[in-house]
Order: C-alpha cells, then structure tokens, then sequence
C-alpha cells in the first residue's frame, strides 16, 4: 500500500522558504494569511495492512525522515 | 517560584545574586533577572576567562581595533583594510547540526559586517570525535552541509579550514568559524557606541521568535542528561535575509546614515542594547512592544532574551531616518524605530507605555563577576634527549597506515561542497594548506587556521604556541607576511583545575609566539563548558592567521609541479615531537621544544622573504605525521614521484621544518648562512613511485588510498 | 558606446564579479533590479549573474522568474536581444521559459565546487565560436542537474541547441549538458562559471571568451 | 481556508531525492517497493468558498509554485 507523509516546520519555528515564498506571491496579488512550505514524502511499502503501513511509516518519519526538533509530521494513506 | 528554581533558571550563582542586590538595592524584579542571566553568563561576560584575555599581545603599528568590539580591524596600507574574528557554535552544532552550523556562520559574518566591511572570506574549523562514534556520520553531514548551505547562499567564499577527528570529542564537537571582511577606500568603519541624545534605537532585519531564548547561558553550562528537556527553540538561518541585511547595512553605513550599529547575538536585544549604551556613556529606552514580532503571543522577558537570527540594532537621527528607511525597503527589510537616545546612563525597557525597569548599563557591564578560577603553574613536558636520531625507529611500510586513516586522509569531501570562489577573487582554494584571496590593489590575502588538537594533548603551552607558529611559518612558506590572529579559545569546564590550568598554559604559549611572531590577536571568543557527563574535549585553542604578500606572481604551489627539480628541506628549529602517528599507536608521548621563539620568528622572516626572492616551484610544512606524509602529500596532485635519501624518522613532527621543490637548489643552499636557515637537500621530484630510501611506492596507489579515506571511514555519506 | 544590463535579484551574489568581467572587456556594464521594468532598447545585451535569488527557495531560480524586470527581458528576447544566464542566470532564464528544461539537484544531492572542462557543442549568438573546443573553469551548485524529456532532448539535438557539454559529468545532466540556447540562439544559458576564469591567478583566463556576442558595436 | 498543494516529481524525472531516502531507509531494514520525495506546501486564503480556495489554489500553482516541465500536483482542502 502507499502511504504520505506531510511534514512541515513547526509553528514556532522560522519556516524561511513560506516566508520568502509568501512575499512573492503577495507582489503578484494573492494575499496570504499564511504560508508553510514543507515535505511530501510517499511511501510504497509491503503491506496491504492499514494499522501496519500506518506503524512502518510513522517507524520511518522516526527513524529521520523527520526533525523533530524543527519538523511536525501527518502520515496520511493513498 | 523559590529562590533556588529562580537561581537554578537564570544560572546565577548565590553569590552573583547577592552582588545584583548590592548593584540594585534590592531583590531583582522581573525582567531584571532576564538581564543578568543573559550578561552575566559566561558566553557575555567572558568571566572565567577575562583575567586571563588581559594579558593577551593585541596591538601593533597595523591593528585598527582590537579587542572590544565586534571584529579586530588591521590596516593593509593602500587605503585597504581587513575586519576578522572567529567564533563557535559547538552546543547548538551538537544538537541540530545544520541549523547549528548554519547560524555559526551566520552569526560571525554579522560580527563583520557590523563594522562596516564587505565579507570577503570564510574558514572553518571543526572537530569531530570517531566516525564510527554514535551519531557522528550525521554530525558530520549535516554541520558540513549546515556551513555550505549557509555561506554558499550568502556568497561569501570558503577560503581554507580544518577538520579534526579525535575521541574526545564523541560528545562535543566543535563547530568553530572565520570570516574575514574587507574595507576599501572610502568605506567607514562603523562602531557600536550609542551616540546622540534623541536619536532614535531602530530595530532592522527578521521579526523576533522564540528561537534560542536561554540559549547564551545554556552555552555557558556542560551538557547533562537533562540537557534535553532544556532544549530551547532552534534557531533557524536564513542566509538569504542575512544576503539583503548585508547590501542594505552596507549601503546605510556608506552613505553616513547611522550613527552606531551592532549585531543582535548571543542574549539578542538585551546585550546589543546594554552594550551599546554602555560603551556610549548613554541611555537607551526600547519600547519592547514595538519589536516586529514572529508570534505575538511572546512576554518581554522572551523578547529580551530571543536569539532569533538576521537581526541589528542601530541608532539613527531622526532626520535621517527616513532616508534609512527606504534603503532597508528596497532590500526588502523593515527598519522599525524602538527607542531613543537619552541622556541619563540608563537603558529604559517600556512595555506598552509602562516602564518595567531602569538599569544602568554600567553598573550591569563593569560590575559582571570576573573569577580568577584556581590554576596551576605549567609544568612542561619537554624531554631534552628526545631527537631525531633518538627516536623509535618507525616503519615506513605504514605510510599506507597512515594515508587510510580518517584524520590524514583528504578532507575534499568536506570543501566540495563550499563554494571556494564566489566573488571571483580566490587565488588559492581549499585545497591549497593556505587559502588566497585576491585583494583590490594586487596584493594577496593569506588566511590559514592553526590548533592541533594531538600537540595540545602532549603538552598545553607548546600546542597553544603551536597554535600561532605552525600557521605562521605556513603563511611564511607561501611569501606572506603575517598581519594578525584571531582565536576560538574551546575548553572544557573552566571551575576544574586541571582545564583551567591547561587554558593558562596555552595562553601563555599563544601569546609568546605572538608577540615573538608579531602576530597581535585582535579578536576572539572563549567557549568553555565543552563537556558531557564530566568528559572535557581536548584543549583546542583554534587560531585564524592572516597574512599579505605584496603579489600574486609565482606564488608556489603545494605540489611537485616538474620532473628534475631538487627537493629541498629547510630546518628552521629543532623542536620535535612523537607525532600524531605515535598517539593513533598508543605509544609514550615525547615532546621537545626548547627554541628561542624570537630566533624562530627571525629565521621564518628570512624564509619568508626567501620564498619572494627565490626559485621556487612549491612549498609545505612538515605537517603532523611528519615528513615521509607531507612529501607523499606533494606527490598527488599532478601524479609526481619523489627519490628521496633522508637518514631519521619518518613521521616524527618537527618543529619546524619546511619542504620545497625548486630549479635552482643552489641558489637556495647558498643565500643562507646556516644560523640563519639550514638547507639540506633530500631528493629529486622523479618518475611515478614515492621513493624513501630504498622503499617504493606506486603515486597511484598511495593517492587512492589518501582518497579513498573518507569514504572508507564514513561510509554512505 | 551602449550598456550591458545586469540583473539583480534579492540574493543574486555574483552581481558584482559579472560586473567586473563586462568591465574587463571594455563594456558598460548596468544594474537593472528585479523591480524595475525596462525599455529593452536601452541595452545591448542582457546579462542575468548567478547567485541564491531568493535563497534557492521553492525550486531554484523559481521566485526570481516571477520578477517585473523578467517581463521586461521577455521582451527584450522577442526582439532578438543577446541575453546570457550563468549558474543560478541560467536556472532562472529557464523557470522563466527564456530556455528550454530546468535544473535540478545534482545526482548525488550534494553541492559541488570543482573544476569543469567544457566543450563547445554548437554555435550560439554569445561567443566563443570555435565549435569542438574544451574551455576550462570552475563550477560550483547544488542544482546543476539538466533535465528535458526524451521529446525535448530530440528537439534540442535536432535545432543544435545544445550549446556546452561537461567532458566528465559531475552532475548528472542528460546527454552531458553544461548549457543550451533557445532557438534563435540568442538566449544563453551554462551552470560553470565564467566569471571566474579570467585572470592566471585564478587557474584559467578561458572564461574571458564568454563576455562577447555577434553583431555588437 | 487553508489548503495544501502536494508536488511531486514526475515519473520520467529521475528522482534522486526519493532514490536516497529509499537507500537510507533500507540500510536500516525498511523495504520500500518506491518512494518519491516532493513538496507540501500550505496555503491560507482570504476565503470560506472551498470552489474559490480551489481556484486560488490553482492559480498559484500555475503561477510558479509547480513546474509542469518536472513536476505534477494535486490540491488538498485542509
Ligand atoms: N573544514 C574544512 N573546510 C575547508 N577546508 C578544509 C577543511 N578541512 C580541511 N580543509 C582543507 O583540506 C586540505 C587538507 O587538510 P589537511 O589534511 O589538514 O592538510 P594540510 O596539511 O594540507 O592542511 C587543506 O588545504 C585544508 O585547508
Ligand atoms: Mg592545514
């Protein structure tokens, strides 16, 4: 099964790229309350399992796809 | 929250309180603890170590500035002029190693254009602990891409740096880095004193975060199992806004309108503020709730105590201000007026219209404690009977030992991935052992780190002597006279004797060499509380040299350029130690130096001159593993054998010998009466096999085992 | 004698070196910023530095391509105008749509300073002219990596626009490309610098042939 | 409203990012039959019309926050 992993910066944490990005887009008219730019990692692994892709995934963003001094992360099913 | 918690929070000692109450007149309030935990922590107060820095050999007929503000200045002559300091972030590296490493150089390259100069150079030095150490592989990666990333981005050149690997620092590695700046005809020099009742404080550069808050007492504290649970906010770099702060102070300072300007570091607000009051026998106000905030939720105590990145204090006048105002526009940046200049010696921090309290710098700053913490006098480990022809024989057969260790082997890894030629001036990368800049008026710039951690081991003032000589007869090797030194003087807990005496002792050896040397130290900054569960790193006092040649022609290479050409080794003292080799073995330290410092400085002069003067293809030092090493190392690069005859030791370290390959070994043997330099010629640059008497080696085979090093130390990275 | 626009964006950093080398051939070089729109006849020739525009954020050269004064050379390409990107120039010109592909993080993800030997492919409008021979220099970026689809790689072969290949390929480009050109052969673009070969001291003057153009005053 | 656009790399691009993670995370006995490293990128808009945060969504995107030559996207409501 595929799974995603969303990770983004933690909300106390400078996220450089949403804030350059974010200036950009305000100069060509799209008014942005806020904007986070961050990682969409998919993950094809070996289980047809729901509970076990969830735990395999959640064991990968642990294991250092994730900071988690800077990053927070969402694992989501495809 | 009891005394004891409050104490224990802000790391103030009991008896630093009962000074605050003196200076005070009563209990702290408020953010008034905020303050002083922040001045008075070591890494502001340089407490431990002040007594000592006093001492230090810091001027000379070339040095602008020296110790006290942001970055040294020494003077080129031909109206150019050079800004440079060194720093570490060895704690913040350790936890985060790429924001850590990062920030470091970020944070240095504002201590250099604070002062109104253009970075123009970058050096780093770094110590690693053993690459199979626990999560050392991602240290290393992610501090070596945290420096790139950063100084790449910025465009501010690698020039030259070290990288060290020793077991001592398994649990502390130190991220040390240099930036050098450069001040050309009419270009200010700009300083940090407050200045001018009424003008205005302006806050410029990023919005305050909560990154890092606690973070400069936290660098004055050892590492412990609760380090963890203290772990500020992570201070994030943005190297892109570092870019646009550096055009826009630059372009504010040329066209006159500050008035004093300072780089918001360690404690952020609250030392940037109290120092440049301080320093300008003035007052401040900062009304706190005028600070462009990340999150708007932050108190004025985490306000005070933000080290949020890319951000400077500066003091305008109020008909200025506007002009100022758009040139920080156009570089996209805010300029937030927060403050005045007032008269009364006193720094006013105002939230919201209510003044929270009323401090006088002075009596903050002067009164910060100064320990003369509990040394002893420096025994030296010199063993007079310890020569060349004394030492244990050694087996040349281990060249090939040697090359595939981590600590000899090529560090091209490490500076591939810094770009070494952004600004379109280096003469010399970092492949070369001293890096070259092209300066504006033809001239050279020379920079080249010292400190090697394995002599310090041996014997504290002849590695901290090492630290400035070693470096400076490198920069002599290439024909440059040396200017100045900065330093990153990285040790362990300074409140236990034995570091504490090791620092005195290195000290001391530093600055003999300095003085001997001519070498002022114009700019540094001590890191003490390198330790992790009671264990100190080796006592590593990192220095940055800087030299000037008066061109660029036939400056030598590093490597035997031409078959036929003589092989010559110039002594130019006699010290000598076991050597790095002998230590990887576990075998017993001997160490001897006994030199005349100010001979050594005079024979370097020579040299020195000798290099302008003479033929010369290529130059080295005679670097740690001794002399069969740094000859293999000449071989290298252009595939070039060497026949040499040499009766003594291989890998034993002199100090100090140089290696040069020349056309006209004559020349050479006959300038010099041997008091003044000894000559001695070993060899010939011949065919393709490194040749040690009668042992031969393929070129080929030795090189891929120096390159083949890394990878087989530090494997997938 | 007319000038030589030099774009810049918020963290271009080789502005100043691309200055210097137009200066070293005797041309007037010219800040234009990235803000500004401009009369393209006011200018010869377009020159667009390398540099982190933006911090390399999103994808290189991506927020720097969204610029006013990239309107304005838009134009300045539609009439034929010498336009030359260098390094983090040549990522731009291709978020830009100016040249054809994109550049992509290196194979091995990792940012590389080396030095490059470069052949010249094809002909463009930017010299040097010599079709065949190698040029030596100094590269040094994380995204480097050329990529066109198969279609767009033939297309590419077919009109001769690949301008300059890497003799050993440090990054992983397809079919070795270091540089392309658009179709006129007026819009240049390379990762390796130029603008630092120029003088002996720096390891090689080859760089120097790379600041003249056809047809100029 | 806040959406999110998810970018990744398009099949015919080599997608180098992905292949390292994969190595990575095998060495420490995670196998993966695929994985592809992208961006994730958060975006609040002046709006409470999910058709409108669509279009907006979109329009950004084809702005410049996506190259078609090398990437694809989808858009995601938060
Ligand atoms: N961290 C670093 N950053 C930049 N350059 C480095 C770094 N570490 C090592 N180097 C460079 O690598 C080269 C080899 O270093 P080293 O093995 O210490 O030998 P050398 O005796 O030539 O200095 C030197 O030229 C040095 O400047
Ligand atoms: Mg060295």
């Amino acid at each position: 099964m595929k799974l995603a992993l969303k990770i983004l910066p933690k909300p106390e944490v400078l996220d450089t790229q949403g804030r350059a990005v974010q200036t950009t887009l305000s100069t060509h008219g799209f008014d942005l309350k806020e904007c986070h730019v961050g990682k969409y990692i998919v993950l094809e692994v070996n289980t047809q399992d729901p509970a076990e892709g969830m735990e395999m995934a959640k064991a990968m963003a642990e294991k250092g796809l994730v900071n988690p001094l800077i990053e927070y992360y969402e694992v989501e099913s495809l | 929250m009891s005394l004891e918690e409050k104490l224990k929070l802000y790391r103030i000692n009991p008896s630093e309180y009962e000074t605050i109450k003196d200076i005070l007149g009563r209990e702290p309030q408020g953010v008034e603890w905020a303050v002083f935990s922040a001045l008075w922590s070591e890494h502001c107060s340089y407490k431990s170590s002040k007594v000592h820095l006093k001492k230090l050999f810091s001027q000379s007929e070339r040095v602008l500035q020296s110790f006290g503000e942001n970055a040294g200045i020494v003077d080129l002559g031909e109206e150019e002029k050079v800004a440079f300091k060194m720093e570490s972030h060895n704690h913040p590296s350790f936890i985060e190693p790429y924001q850590g490493a990062a920030t470091g150089v970020g944070g240095i390259l504002r201590d250099i254009f604070t002062m109104g100069a253009r970075p123009m150079a970058l050096a780093n030095y770094l110590c690693f602990g053993e690459p199979q150490a626990n999560r050392m592989k991602e240290l290393v990666d992610g501090v070596v891409r945290g420096i790139g990333g950063y100084g790449n981005c910025v465009g501010v050149p690698c020039l030259t740096g070290q990288t060290n690997f020793h077991k001592s620092y398994n649990e502390n590695i130190l991220v040390n880095a240099m930036a050098v700046g450069l001040f050309t005809k009419g270009d200010p020099i700009c300083l940090s004193q407050a200045q001018g009742v009424g003008n205005y404080v302006v806050y410029v550069g990023a919005k305050t975060g909560r990154d890092g808050v606690h973070g400069a007492s936290m660098a004055s504290e050892s590492f412990d199992e609760d380090s963890e649970s203290k772990r500020p906010t992570v201070q994030i770099g943005d190297p892109f806004y570092e870019k646009l702060l550096i055009e826009s102070c630059l372009e504010v300072m040329k066209k006159d309108l500050v008035v004093a300007i300072q780089d918001m570091g360690a404690a952020g607000l609250t030392s940037s503020s109290f120092e440049m009051a301080d320093k300008g026998n003035v007052g401040l106000t900062l009304n706190l709730d005028q600070v462009p905030l990340r999150d708007e939720t932050m108190t004025p105590e985490e306000i005070l105590l933000s080290e949020s990145q890319e951000r400077m204090l500066l003091i305008c006048e109020p008909s200025r201000f506007e002009e100022l105002k758009k040139v920080f526009e156009y570089w996209g940046l805010d300029a937030a007026c927060v403050g005045e200049v007032i008269e009364d010696p006193i720094v006013r921090l105002i939230w919201k219209g209510e003044t929270l309290t009323e401090m006088s710098p002075k009596a903050v700053v002067d009164n910060a404690p100064q320990y003369n913490r509990p040394f002893n006098p420096w025994q030296r480990k010199d063993d007079s009977t310890f020569t060349n022809s004394s030492a244990e024989s050694e087996n040349i057969e281990d060249l090939k030992n040697i090359l595939s260790r981590v600590e000899a082997g090529t560090k091209e890894w490490v500076y591939r991935q810094y770009d070494q030629r952004v600004g379109a001036s280096t003469a010399r990368d970092c492949s070369s052992p001293v890096g070259v800049s092209a300066l504006p008026s033809g001239r050279g710039l020379g920079i080249v780190l010292g400190c090697r951690p394995h002599v310090m081991r041996q014997d504290a003032w002849i590695g901290g002597m090492d630290s400035i000589a070693y470096p400076a007869i490198e920069l002599a090797s290439k024909g440059f006279e040396v200017l100045a030194t900065t330093d990153c003087l990285n040790f362990g807990n300074p409140e236990k004797q034995e570091v504490m005496s090791e620092f005195v002792a290195s000290l001391d050896g530093m600055n003999k060499a300095c003085e001997a040397f001519v070498t002022p130290i114009i700019s540094g900054n001590v890191s003490f509380y390198n330790e992790t569960l009671d264990k100190g790193v080796s006592p590593t006092p990192s220095t940055g040299l800087v030299g000037l040649r008066p061109h660029l022609k036939n400056l030598p290479q590093s490597s035997f350029v031409k078959e036929g050409e003589s092989v010559l080794l110039i002594t130019l003292g006699k010290g000598l130690s076991s050597g790095f080799w002998s230590e990887i073995q576990d075998k017993d330290s001997k160490i001897n130096f006994q030199e005349d410092l100010s001979e050594l400085a005079t024979r370097t002069k020579t040299l020195t001159q000798a290099t302008l003067d003479l033929p010369l293809s290529s130059s080295r030092i005679v670097s740690s593993f001794g002399l069969a090493y740094t000859l293999s190392k000449m071989t290298f690069e252009n595939g070039l054998g060497v026949e040499i005859q040499f009766q003594g030791s291989p890998f034993v370290e002199p100090f100090y010998q140089v290696v040069i390959s020349t056309n006209d070994p004559e020349k050479w043997k006959t300038a010099f009466k041997s008091e003044e330099l000894l000559v001695e010629e070993i060899g010939k640059v011949k065919g393709s096999h490194f040749k040690w008497n009668n042992v031969s080696f393929e070129v080929a085979e030795l090189k891929e085992i120096y390159e083949g090093s890394w990878q087989k130390s530090l494997p997938g990275i | 004698m007319s000038k030589v626009g030099v774009l810049r964006f918020p963290g271009t950093n080789c502005d100043r070196d691309i200055w210097k080398s137009i200066e070293l051939k005797g041309k007037t070089p010219q800040w234009i910023w990235y803000e500004d729109s401009f009369n393209e006849d006011d200018y010869e020739a377009f020159l667009v530095p390398g540099g982190f525009s933006y911090g390399d954020y999103l994808r290189s050269g991506a927020l720097a391509a969204l610029s006013p004064s990239m309107e304005s050379l838009r134009k300045a390409d539609e009439k034929g105008k010498p336009i030359f990107g260098i390094c983090n120039g040549f990522q731009i010109l291709c978020e830009a749509g100016l040249l054809p592909g994109a550049l992509m993080r290196n194979e091995k993800g990792r940012f590389i300073d080396q030095w490059v030997d470069l052949e010249l492919s094809n002909e463009s409008q930017w010299s040097p002219y010599e079709v065949g021979k190698v040029y030596r220099m100094p590269m040094a970026h994380a995204d480097g990596r050329f990529f066109i689809n198969e279609e767009g790689l033939n297309d590419l072969k077919a009109n001769k626009q690949v301008w300059l290949t890497y003799k050993n390929n440090p990054n992983g480009s397809v079919s070795d490309i270091a540089g392309v050109m658009n179709k006129r052969g007026n819009v240049v673009g390379m990762m390796p610098h130029p603008d630092r070969a120029l003088f002996d001291w720096m390891g090689s003057v080859d760089g120097l042939q790379f600041f003249d153009w056809k047809g100029e005053n």
